[in-house]
């Protein structure tokens, strides 16, 4: 209070200029070098190059084929046959002779793609009525190729002619007819055969209809042909996620069996030796520091593929992540209440049983159950690599780049899965971590330490 | 204080209730334990059991394939200084986009957990709709969306930034929501009663109290994120990972690479991790921003 | 004679998973039939992870590439040996790796190609990589490193992925796998184009090949040599008579039209051995 | 000048401010009494317009201040400064910056985001704090003064936005003695000179009677008295208190003579 | 019976118990009393083997309890219980299974890891918990209780262990006064109703002198008084906190009797 009569405001004016020309430089500096760096990166990973390369054609395929499915309509141009298949696939095949109701089979099979648009296989040539456009007849040979009549005019983009092959992309169906074959995509919402596959009595059975025969005693058969349905095989897939959820949960309930005593190890007030301290910490650093996917290249040599390779690469690294963080729970312990219990004449192991493993238990039962929500994530991406659980299904679906309803499907169910993991972990905690409010709350600031 | 009640109790009735109490206690202990035994032997089982290998042949050989990289690490160990200045620019990228994908993802995941907090919201009624968005933004694995992305972008570090990005956006999020849900909303209201508008009263009110905690958790995540971007370049997103994957696919004959490469990103690792520890350790217990 | 309690086959990429579980699951069943144990399929993402399997002892089985082969007996030559491979319709059993372009771009063909960006597959892939690598240098009379004669060569991952990227005008040129047979504008009869066709992902009249190997041998069905003989005698036997017993299956264990597998011996992949040998450090 | 009119505020069943008519016509400083759950903060809030009202009106020359929205409202909240019991600023910040929050409203988002305070505000600021007395702990962190002090920044940003109206809840309700007569002598002495209005929640009588030229009662939401301090006999302050015959004066109280009485016997105690 | 010999601790230069010596013959109660960093709690940490003496013996029956190791130590340890000022429970735990804790020297690791502990002893921690009038709270946990409650808890554990010597250090500087009434009566109970000698560290003087048979003065780490409370006159006292005039020893009671007369005071106050 005194000191005020002695700094006069003109003298405090200035002093406060100077610190908001701080502030400033400060404020502008940040940013700017934020900015900066983003600008560096920008051209550093050629941003307005990729820009040029980016195919939202295939963006669109993507997401126009994850909601929707084709139906392949064949003509084998040597043999003059013509199959149907779902997807192209020989599990979504039509029997021979039967066909859905817009197609239809004879000597000439007529395709009704809809509003107008109709595919004709003739014995020769190909036909495709376009309304508004015409109708573009096409004859494929052995000898001299694909020959196209189009109507007259300048050709469209959405029709791509060569000598040996016609491409015509209309929203309602896609043509394509080369010397071997012509065939037509029509596209439909939907998933379709996700219940049942075409060879099922029950496909394209209501619902409703369905619970009457479930009543009448099919239950069984309609759950199995449900169950064992060769186009989306559920029974696969619950497998798979069954696997996912078991590597995460092998991986981090191991790891914490094994990080427990290793912590003790770690902890400054637990082990006064330095060099043990030190090497124990730099343990766990390393297999902390190699990721789990790079342990699982390293232990696929020995146990090969599959989920126990997938678990145990969970288990050895977050071995090093426990290690680390129970150690650290360790250390900030209460000695008071071991020294009570040491003051009454017990052992050492009951002097951890009583005087330590109460207190940490709470940090150390959420810091599990948040590891087994985020390791079930990180279980999808070995599995991918190890060779078990959805993350293979969905990778693979990926990498081959078709099916892309399967990947919308199998990418809900991680996320499904995922969430899920997410509630029931939070739940635990809530549950086992009762009466803390405070325990309650520290896996949420905790995963800092991860 | 408590004297009333107890005259209501002898101690037989209390001694019979906690003895009750035990056994019930213990029954229950004894359950959850042969329970949580039980499912872990039949987990192990049947991971065992559909894995190629078993875990009592395969133990011994844990380290064969190790041994085979160092073996011949170590026989051409004068290959590796040439290898790190090659792979050097690829190490250059992944930090990148960890670092790129932490920055983006940390102002998505300020902007996300500022509207998901209750007194902070800009829109109050759409607060589960923010969360929805985290929790999904934090659920889907990075690889998924890098995959997907380098679908529609092509291959290199851009699909891998983003990924890490989204995931890094959710993450921060919901740690961010509870640290501000810890921050005092009192300077908010002071904001609010000079007229000041809600990036007004988010900036000045809401930044400064929950700054430090931001930063830390952020750097945090830069460490995860250098691991996942490595991660992801093993699926093709460009950077070390990548020609960690290559080298290690070839196998022998480049095992030197495979090394070199490991060894470098390893470094990064420890080196990121220790730096990040101690700035955060100065964030959480020093004072200034 | 040692007894095995249980058969473990690996299949590798390429394909969606499921879809190769299901299409070798006959072959999982008969298996199991004639050994008198369990059969498992294991259907890693990588190339690596069956290799490691095999090295290890994990896998009893496998179809290699010609390229994971010798990865393989470059690790350990005494890990495995080849016995059967698979025969085409056309009675060889080779197969090509097919260079391409966007016909759009105007290249036509390798000598088009200088200073464009070039892309690989997966660096253990035989056609993505290996032969390619060994080919091209003789046909351009220059190394594959950046800048030399190409202007940059990349890695796209896979084959699939070398398709989309030369597609999308990520790389000029690129290199996939094809059988050689049938007609260009269908992709060929099988291989990566031909896939990429009927997903609709890219249409034959935009591409043109502008370079193809000389037939590259078709990966072996190898077996791990520690097998009792009996057991490696009774597979290749199924194997070899798979086409005749149950044509379904054969389709789907040789993912497409074949006419047969057949006995096959180390020899013919000493080649690309040396091909292999030749890029290592 | 400021006309409050049948304002009403609900939660749920409860009515927190029940039909509450107000009419201030010159500038005046006011101090509004009335025990825990009264009304006085939800009173002040809607003025503020940081609480909706429910029912009523808030009229200022001719507008209804209750229906403005956006842009508007905010610049009725720059006209009409607030200051809080817990003073509500940002702690972590210098004080200087915390009193430029009062400018905040007539200063563009991105402008105040890289500090971008014209020097003449920033001088003003220091001019302001120096009025108050505070002009030394300018550049401190606002956490790092104390309870007083911070009060006193609070009130210098709300000078800050030139208010025509202050409003302050309970200002002094968390401070010691002495510190309370120096914030409400700060705030008697801005209604002085300035000519500003000040409406004040007080808990304590002798303090609405010491510093205010008008006393506003208020029990369960409504206005129970409307007076001059010289008219708040005991009897009233009972009713408004709703309290019974032991009520005493001195237990609200937080006078320093009032307390200087009681100090010597805790320190005999001490020597005993 | 228990006989100290020029038992000294030092931390580095620091001494912090300077070659005490001390003689129990038979069973009584013992204050410590001496200012903050005499060495009391160091003497009673020696005697109970939480702290190693740096020289000196501690002979028990012809046994120097300086040297024992492992198991002997810890039988020492269960037969010498020891009483903390910050309780020392594990507060997670239910005050039942707290005490039981004082029976840990006696059963088998394996038992007691899954808390099997027998019946019996339950039985005996119920009617320990009874006579120290806290049975009703014995399936809490141990942290839900009052300072007092727990404070009892701890005896009761020490009381489990059925040791000849119950160390207290400073049990009841965390209480408030009618929590510490009650916590002394029960060590003064013990101590006549089984026999059992008690040696509590004090910090006041009343205290010492109110419930002690035999107080014993440390300063500086050197033991300077030991005789009966009434020896302890003023004069003494002062030498033993090596305080000047001024020193009174009202400042340092917790004595319910020595506030009462202030309370008053205080009430006074507030009716003015
Ligand atoms: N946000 C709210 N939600 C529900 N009820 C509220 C809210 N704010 C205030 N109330 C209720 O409105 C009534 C008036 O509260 P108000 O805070 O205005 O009283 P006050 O006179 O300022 O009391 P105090 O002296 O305790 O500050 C009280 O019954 C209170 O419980
Ligand atoms: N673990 C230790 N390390 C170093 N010095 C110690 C340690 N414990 C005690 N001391 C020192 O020994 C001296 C005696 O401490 P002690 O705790 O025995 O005193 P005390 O009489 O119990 O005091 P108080 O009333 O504060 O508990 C003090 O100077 C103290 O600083
Ligand atoms: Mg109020
Ligand atoms: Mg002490």
């Amino acid at each position: 209070m005194t000191a005020a009569a002695d700094i006069a405001p003109d003298m405090l004016k200035a002093q406060a200029d100077r610190l908001f020309l701080r502030k400033r430089v400060f404020n502008f500096g940040l940013p700017a070098l934020v900015i900066g760096y983003l600008v560096y990166v920008f051209f550093a990973f050629d941003v307005p190059g990729l820009w040029d390369r980016a195919s939202f054609e295939n963006g669109q395929t993507l997401v126009r084929d994850s909601y929707s499915y084709k139906t392949h309509v064949t003509r084998n141009n040597s043999d003059a046959s013509v199959s149907i298949a779902i997807e192209g696939e020989r599990k979504g095949a039509y029997p021979e002779g039967e066909a859905p109701d817009w197609v239809t089979l004879g000597a000439v099979t007529v395709i009704d793609l809809g509003d107008g648009y109709e595919v004709r296989f003739g014995p020769e040539t190909v036909e495709f009525d376009i309304p508004d456009y015409g109708t573009i007849r096409a004859t494929p040979s052995r000898s001299a190729g694909v020959q196209a009549e189009l109507p007259p005019g300048e050709m469209p983009e959405w029709i791509n002619a060569s000598k040996n092959r016609l491409a015509v992309t209309t929203d309602a169906g896609r043509l394509t007819v080369t010397r071997s074959r012509s065939e037509v995509f029509r596209y439909f919402t939907g998933w379709e055969l996700f219940w049942f596959t075409l060879d099922s009595p029950y496909h394209g059975v209501g619902p409703g209809a369905l619970m009457g025969l479930a009543v009448q005693g099919e239950a069984g058969a309609i759950w199995s042909d449900f169950w064992n349905n060769a186009m989306w095989r559920h029974k696969d897939v619950a497998w798979a996620i069954y696997e996912t959820i078991l590597m995460a949960f092998l991986g981090t309930i191991g790891a914490a069996i094994v990080a427990l005593p290793l912590a003790f190890l770690a902890a400054r007030n637990f082990t006064p030796m330095r060099v043990v301290r030190f090497g124990v910490r730099r343990v766990f650093d390393f297999v902390r520091g190699v990721d789990a996917l790079i342990w699982t290249i390293i232990l696929a040599r020995a146990f090969g593929p599959g989920p126990l390779t997938g678990a145990l690469a969970i288990l050895v690294t977050d071995s090093g992540t426990f290690g680390k963080i129970f150690s650290e729970a360790l250390e900030n312990v209460d000695s008071k209440q071991i020294e009570g219990v040491q003051s009454t004449g017990a052992s050492a192991v009951q002097r951890y049983r009583f005087g330590v493993i109460p207190q940490v238990t709470p940090v150390l039962l959420s810091q599990i159950l948040y590891f087994l929500e985020s390791n079930t994530r990180s279980a999808t991406i070995i599995g991918a690599i190890t060779g078990g659980g959805i993350g293979l299904l969905l990778t693979q679906a990926i990498i081959t780049q078709k099916d892309w309803e399967e990947v919308a499907y199998y990418i809900t169910l991680v996320i499904l899965m995922v969430v899920f993991m997410d509630w029931l972990s939070g739940w635990l905690r809530r549950r086992l971590i009762a009466g803390g409010g405070e325990g309650a709350r520290k896996p949420a600031a905790k995963p800092a330490t991860a | 204080m408590t004297d009333l009640s107890a005259a209501s109790h002898t101690v037989t009735q209390i001694r019979d209730e906690y003895v009750a109490m035990t056994r019930t206690r213990r029954m229950y202990g004894g359950l959850l334990l042969i329970l949580f035994v039980a499912l872990m032997v039949a987990g192990f089982r049947t991971a065992d059991s559909r894995n190629a290998g078993s875990f009592a042949d395969g133990w011994q050989r844990i380290f064969d394939y190790p041994a085979e990289v160092v073996a011949e690490a170590v026989e051409k160990a004068a290959n590796l200084p040439a290898h790190f200045v090659t792979f050097f620019p690829a190490l250059v990228e992944t930090v990148n986009i960890a670092a790129a994908a932490t920055l983006a993802g940390t102002l998505a995941g300020t902007l996300l957990a500022l509207l998901s907090t209750r007194g902070m919201a800009r829109w109050p009624r759409a607060i589960p709709v923010f969360r929805r968005i985290m929790d999904i933004f934090r659920a889907v694995p990075e690889i998924v969306i890098a995959l997907v992305l380098i679908f529609v972008l092509g291959g290199g570090p851009v699909p891998a930034m983003i990924a890490i990005a989204i995931h890094t956006a959710g993450a921060l999020g919901k740690l961010f929501s509870e640290v501000n849900e810890n921050a005092s909303l009192k300077p908010l209201e002071g904001l609010q009663s000079v007229g000041a508008n809600w990036s007004q009263r988010m900036y000045l009110g809401v930044i400064p109290q929950v700054g430090p905690n931001y930063v830390s958790y952020a750097l945090l995540r830069f460490e995860i994120n250098i691991r996942a971007s490595a991660i992801l370049g093993f699926v093709g997103a460009g950077g070390i990972g990548y020609e960690l994957r290559n080298a290690m696919s070839w196998g022998q004959g480049r095992y030197d690479e495979a090394a070199a490469i490991f060894l470098l990103l390893f470094i990064t690792i420890v080196v990121v991790d220790q730096i990040s520890g101690q700035l955060r350790d100065r964030l959480t217990h020093g004072a200034a921003l | 004679q040692e007894q095995i309690d249980e058969f473990r086959i690996g299949i590798l990429g390429g394909e969606n998973a499921q879809d190769r579980m299901n299409n070798n699951q006959c072959l999982a069943d008969y298996a199991s039939e004639v050994l008198g144990v369990p059969v498992k399929l294991f259907a890693p993402a990588d190339y690596n992870g069956v290799i490691q399997g095999l090295l290890g002892g994990t896998i009893d089985l496998a179809w290699l590439g010609a390229s994971a082969y010798a990865k393989t007996w470059m690790s350990d030559p005494e890990a495995v040996e080849p016995v059967l491979v698979k025969y085409n319709t056309d009675g060889g059993y080779g197969y090509h790796s097919v260079g391409f372009a966007r016909k759009d771009s105007g290249i036509t063909s390798l000598d088009d190609m200088q200073g464009k960006v070039f892309g690989f597959g997966d660096p253990n892939s035989t056609s993505g990589y290996l032969i390619p690598s060994i080919e091209i240098p003789q046909a351009t009379g220059a190394t594959m490193d950046s800048g030399d004669y190409f202007g940059e060569v990349k890695f796209t991952g896979g084959h699939e992925q070398t398709i989309v990227a030369v597609n999308n005008g990520d790389v000029d040129a690129g290199v996939t796998w094809a059988d050689g047979l049938g007609n260009w504008e269908d992709g060929y009869n099988s291989g990566a184009l031909r896939k990429a066709v009927d997903a609709g992902l890219v249409d034959m009249n935009d591409l043109v090949e502008i370079w193809k190997s000389k037939p590259i041998p078709e990966g072996p069905i190898v077996l791990r040599k520690e097998l009792p003989a009996e057991v490696k005698a009774k597979m290749t036997d199924l194997m070899a008579n798979l086409h005749e017993m149950d044509q379904d299956c054969f389709y789907g264990v040789a993912a497409g039209e074949a006419m047969a597998f057949k006995p096959i011996d180390h020899e013919a992949y000493e080649i690309i051995i040396e091909a292999r040998k030749s890029k290592s450090n | 000048m400021l006309r409050i009119d049948k304002l009403t505020k609900r939660f749920g069943r409860n009515v927190a401010v029940d039909a509450a008519t107000l009419d201030v016509d010159k500038p005046c400083m006011i101090g509004i009494i009335g025990r825990s759950g009264a009304g006085k903060s939800t009173l002040l809030r809607m003025i503020n317009r940081l609480t909706d009202a429910t029912d009523g009106r808030i009229m200022v020359e001719g507008r209804d201040v209750t229906q403005l929205r956006g842009r508007d409202k905010r610049a009725w909240q720059a006209d009409c400064a607030m200051i809080f019991q817990q003073f509500n600023l940002v702690p972590r910040i210098d004080v200087v910056s915390n009193v430029l929050h009062g400018t905040l409203n007539r200063r563009s988002t991105l402008a105040t985001m890289f500090n971008l305070y014209p020097m003449a505000d920033i001088h003003r600021a220091i001019d302001i704090l120096d009025r108050l007395g505070i002009a030394e702990h300018a550049p401190k962190r606002a956490e790092a003064l104390s309870g007083g002090q911070q009060q006193r920044v609070a009130i210098a940003r709300a000078l800050m936005q030139d208010p025509r109206i202050i409003l302050a809840d309970e200002p002094i309700a968390s401070l010691d003695p002495m510190n309370a007569q120096t914030v409400m002598e700060a705030l008697r002495r801005i209604h002085e000179e300035d000519g500003r209005t000040v409406i004040c929640n007080l808990h304590t009588l002798d303090t609405a009677r010491r510093y205010c030229d008008r006393v506003v009662g208020m029990r369960d939401g409504r206005i129970v008295f409307d007076g001059l301090p010289e008219q708040l006999t005991t009897g009233v302050a009972r009713e408004i208190y709703g309290a019974d015959a032991s009520f005493s004066e001195a237990a609200t109280s937080t006078e320093i003579d009032a307390l200087d009485a009681t100090t010597p016997l805790r320190e005999a105690k001490a020597l005993v």
